[in-house]
């Protein structure tokens, strides 16, 4: 794994093998795309679209979309800009892709040809090619990203990026531990160093691409601190490549509070670590995505979450808010249903717009101890990689230190479980190998006993499982029936 | 009295692991010897782990949308392979929110012996796959 | 006008005129009533389910409703505890009802037998009579209120509470004010001490019945002191004929800090008035309107409003909130679009009910200011009626020192004008004859001056009509274009 | 030149007041010399203020819902008047929201020369009456 920036003679290198990966890799010519990029206008580039709203104090709206066909999904995306107001754009890809089984795009792509639906759950970029996506984002008026969840991106983002896309998802660690099972954390970081060098090379051609790393992790009760962790990580791994334009994302937990101290500590700390390795110049953004776990069926109480999440999003001072649609329990979206999670989501960013969350005793004792585990987390593992980034998240991950609940990935410890307390902010029920004084377990253990007294049982896994429902059944907290 | 065993598991590129961790939870409360092979479990896995562990049941979950693509060719694979076990997935099984009965209908002809909704519960699951064992005995 | 309770012998006297204006006034007898409301058991009355909403710190969701025809009525309202899973019911009157043209209501109701749709836009109560309105009660398992907008409802107070509703909202200032045009205030007040001191009798025989003056008055950008200074007018005109169980209300102004302050304040205050004059067994309890000015046509913008009034309304404490649908702004909603926007309202109300607003510095500001105003117009208002308090609200009205903005009736002073101000909060552009101090004055002044300079406008008559538009085009402020 | 003189109001038993306050506002605005009777106007005392101020031009509302029954006749009470005013309607005019086509044919039917569907920008109607006046002269 690579500690510093990927030497430019390096990377160039790297890169003949890459584009080899499938045919499509031929179409990418470095230097034509970066004239291609650098002919994109202000408006459809994502970086200067966040600058924008950072300084008007908008918070900005952007759905999750993406259709196995190019003209499918350029008809989906004139949707979510037209009638859905969306601010920005995504082409989400789907999980052939995502795992670089092209073959079986290819497969998904013929089958949706051929029975005129598609069938897969995203857009195949790679198959498609750079031209394609030129088409896509020529189309359109607001600036693209590409969402997807793929460990190793390396070709996905060279065909994207050569294909006229601003902004970039994902991360080594945070496309990995949800998204993979067997994938080697040491592999998925190195090949997001590729990634992020080759954004890093853009920008040194003068193109300012957007990163962002994936916030929400598995979307199901992460609590802050983890998430702050990867994304910091992420960030001085992406910021070490050479990227200046940086989104760092947290997934709603529900309670209001938390969830405002949560985007505050996050742009907060990324910003300090940032500057204390000496990355002072990269623009620092935030991301919030609405809740992200299971999701309640019946459309009007949808609408609900959807709508709560826009407003802790606003309130929270979010630069951007990722919209879930009223069809989120049941399956990939029809555009008409996602352009309504878009629409609620945006009266909420826009009527709110000029409320403020002021800065309480309760909202800075959370910060406090967001910041407090966060600082224990980061600073444990950066202990054990001596300050190299890369080697860091991997001796974290594999000492505990660092422990996503519910991943599916081999890497990740699975011991650290999380359940709410009874103002429904998320606490740890057990730390695993989490680096946390006693003073930070003791606070964790009083506000579940706080929870438990009320709920006349003992803290237990059946919590957890009730947790795992509740938003879907019309609560926050799981209480006992 | 033994118990008797199922595999379970989310199958292809699928990587919800969620559901998967409570559906083991729930079937090893209910009693049953539980094979999770996790997420991102292909078809010959499946079969494998029946025929070693002389399972029952084979409970597949597909959440992300290829339920179809990925699930075609399980039922007839079984057969080959000579397993005489009861076939249920559930999970959110094609692209999209659709008609129920036509998903239904076409993963029963793919061989599945029981088909269900997004968000169904396990626990009714459970209780249909304690009916069929019995039935079948 | 009286001042003290209505006599009994008096009281009795009355009530036989009032009976002979429509035929099914023959059908009440007193008696029997009470024998039939004592029948009711608790989980289908108002005061019980409110007591138990103000003990498990729950805020329960009421829709409005209403058609023409019983059995259609009925089968509306079911539809809407079970799939909508009210808490509480209403009965929405008909508007010629509520004007008393029984004979045009009859055409209404024979028109709709005749076309099998209803042409009405609510349930005439009066037409159908007792019995029908007993058959209503007695499908339904959830609490019942009668919800209309009548200057004059003897007639449908007493067919109602026979009928064995066990609520009644309205009064003698909230149900002239924005109800009516020519209908002089003494009368309507007269006529609502009538109303209380009906419900003061059944109280007397061991019936409570909930009494709740209408908050939102207008509906459009009325700030909070106008109408907390006629609710507590109203709870003390009706706690003055014996009523014990009052629901004070408010409609959402969209600024949530002023919405929480103003809930609180509301409770704080009336509990405070009804104390001063010795009505100290009053229990009091709230309800928080959703959105009552112009909604968005679009209706994923209206589940955005409707989810954004429930959150506030379940933060800020409130007892009930009384929910819109998405169809708001286009006509009376179907069955489904009521569940809908109760479903919405409902997972708000349930998820958010462990989550507290807490006090800030803010949120005090705001509570003192309307504290300040709603005590200067109060004690304005009682000095000039000599602490009478049906004379204090004539006066009070003809001197504009209580004047609601954009109010039909010509009772009103309507020169005080309201705008937001950089918030979103509701301030006064124009004060007319308000009783406010210089520094209650300067205070809106200058909040209305932060938003002019921010506008680069002038404070104006525009800024008010922009406002008026604002939420329906997907704002709070209206900012200009 | 003198200022046309148009009639407005809030048919029937409606007590909605502040669109009314508006169309008075945007009227006046646009130049036209309003006469605004505000809530709750009779068909006659529409009739009658229109005769008596020689307006060119009755202006109707209806937001609560009964529209239909209080519009029934204006029509004609006009004709019958001997005015020759254009009559237009607009606000929520039936009861819940339905098919507009079906509710323009019904009051077109009624004598309006135009009707409006619900949320209707007042600006596009004054500028439909200047084309219609325009049209007449
Ligand atoms: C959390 C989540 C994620 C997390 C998963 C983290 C992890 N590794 O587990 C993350 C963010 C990583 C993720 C990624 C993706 N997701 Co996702 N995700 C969800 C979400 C919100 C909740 C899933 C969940 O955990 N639910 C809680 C558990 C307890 O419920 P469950 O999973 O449904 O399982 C229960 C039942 O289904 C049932 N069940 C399951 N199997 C069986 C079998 C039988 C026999 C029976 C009886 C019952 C049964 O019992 C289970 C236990 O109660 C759902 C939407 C929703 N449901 O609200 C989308 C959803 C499943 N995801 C979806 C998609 C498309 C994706 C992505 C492709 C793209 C994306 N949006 O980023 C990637 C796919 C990655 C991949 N290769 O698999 C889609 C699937 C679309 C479709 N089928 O049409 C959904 C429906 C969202 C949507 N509407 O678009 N996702
Ligand atoms: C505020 C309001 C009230 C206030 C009114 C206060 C007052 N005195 O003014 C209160 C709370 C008192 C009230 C009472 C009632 N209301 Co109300 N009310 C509303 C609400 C929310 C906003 C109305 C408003 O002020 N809009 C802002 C103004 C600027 O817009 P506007 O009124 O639509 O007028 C504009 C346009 O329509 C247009 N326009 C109007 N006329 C014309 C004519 C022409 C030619 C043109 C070109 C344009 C045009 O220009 C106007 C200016 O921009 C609407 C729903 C909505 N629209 O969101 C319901 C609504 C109008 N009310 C309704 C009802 C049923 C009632 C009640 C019967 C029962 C109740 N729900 O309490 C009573 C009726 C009392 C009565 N007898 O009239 C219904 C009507 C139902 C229907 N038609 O099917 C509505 C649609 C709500 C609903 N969906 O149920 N209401």
């Amino acid at each position: 794994m690579n500690n510093g920036k990927i030497p430019t003679r390096a990377f160039l290198e790297m890169r003949k093998e890459v584009l080899n990966q499938w045919i499509t890799g031929k179409e990418v010519v470095l230097d034509e795309a970066i004239a291609y990029q650098a002919s994109i206008q202000a408006e459809k580039r994502f970086s200067a679209r966040l600058a924008k709203a950072i300084v008007e104090k908008e918070t900005l709206v952007q759905p999750r979309a993406g259709v196995a066909l190019p003209a499918e999904h350029i008809k989906l995306l004139k949707h979510l800009q037209d009638e859905g107001t969306a601010d920005l754009l995504p082409t989400t890809i789907d999980s052939y892709t995502r795992h670089n089984r092209y073959h079986e795009a290819q497969t998904g792509i013929d089958e949706s040809v051929r029975t005129g639906k598609s069938l897969l759950n995203g857009f195949p970029a790679v198959n498609h090619g750079v031209s394609v996506c030129r088409n896509i984002v020529e189309s359109l008026n607001v600036p693209l990203q590409v969402r997807h969840g793929t460990p190793d991106a390396r070709l996905l983002a060279e065909i994207t990026l050569a294909g006229g896309f601003t902004s970039f998802e994902g991360g080594g660690i945070s496309y990995n531990i949800p998204y993979g099972k067997n994938n080697s954390l040491e592999k998925t970081i190195t090949d997001w160093q590729y990634v992020d060098r080759l954004v890093g090379y853009y920008e040194e051609k003068g193109i300012r691409i957007n990163r962002e790393p994936f916030g929400p992790l598995t979307g199901t009760l992460v609590p802050p601190c983890i998430s702050h962790s990867v994304a910091i990580l992420e960030s001085l791994l992406a910021a070490q490549q050479g990227c200046k334009c940086i989104t760092v994302g947290y997934g709603q937990c529900g309670n209001q509070n938390q969830d405002i101290a949560a985007i505050r500590t996050l742009e907060k700390l990324t910003k300090e670590y940032l500057g204390r390795f000496g990355y002072r110049d990269v623009v620092v953004s935030t991301v919030f995505h609405q809740w992200m776990g299971g999701f309640p069926q019946d459309e009007a109480k949808a609408y609900a979450v959807i709508g709560w999440g826009a407003a802790t999003a606003v309130l929270s001072g979010a630069t951007k808010v990722i919209v879930k649609s009223p069809h989120e329990a049941f399956g990939v979206p029809t555009a008409e249903a996602n352009a309504n999670g878009l629409k609620t989501s945006k009266q909420l960013t826009v009527m709110l717009k000029d409320q403020i969350a002021v800065e309480t005793p309760l909202l800075v004792a959370e910060m406090d101890i967001i910041e407090k585990e966060t600082r224990s987390i980061l600073e444990a593992v950066l202990k054990l990689g001596n300050n190299d980034f890369g080697l860091s998240a991997l001796r974290g991950f594999e000492a505990g230190l660092i422990d996503v609940p519910f991943a599916p990935a081999q890497c990740n410890a699975n011991k650290a479980l999380p359940a709410r307390d009874n103002n429904g902010a998320i606490r740890f029920l057990d730390f695993g190998n989490l680096p946390f004084d006693e003073d930070i377990k003791a606070f964790h253990r009083q506000k579940l006993q706080e929870r438990a007294d009320v709920e006349r049982r003992d803290v237990s896994f059946q919590m957890v499982i009730d947790d795992i429902y509740a938003v879907s059944k019309g609560r926050l907290v799981g209480r006992p029936r | 009295m033994e118990k008797t065993t199922v595999v379970i598991g989310v199958i292809g590129a699928d990587v919800h692991a969620v559901g998967n961790r409570i559906i083991e939870y729930a079937m090893n409360q209910a009693g049953f010897n539980v094979v999770n092979l996790g997420v991102m479990v292909s078809q010959k896995e499946f079969v494998d782990a029946a025929i070693e562990t002389n399972a029952k049941a084979i409970i597949v979950s597909s959440l992300y949308g290829h339920g179809e693509l990925d699930c075609r060719g399980l039922g007839d694979a079984c057969k080959e392979a000579g397993l005489d076990v009861l076939l249920y997935v559930g999970g959110n099984l094609v692209v999209g929110k659709s008609d129920f009965e036509v998903v239904e209908e076409k993963f029963k002809k793919m061989g599945f012996d029981r088909v269900y909704p997004p968000g169904s519960d396990i626990e009714q699951g459970i209780r249909d796959l304690t009916a069929d064992l019995k039935n079948k005995a």
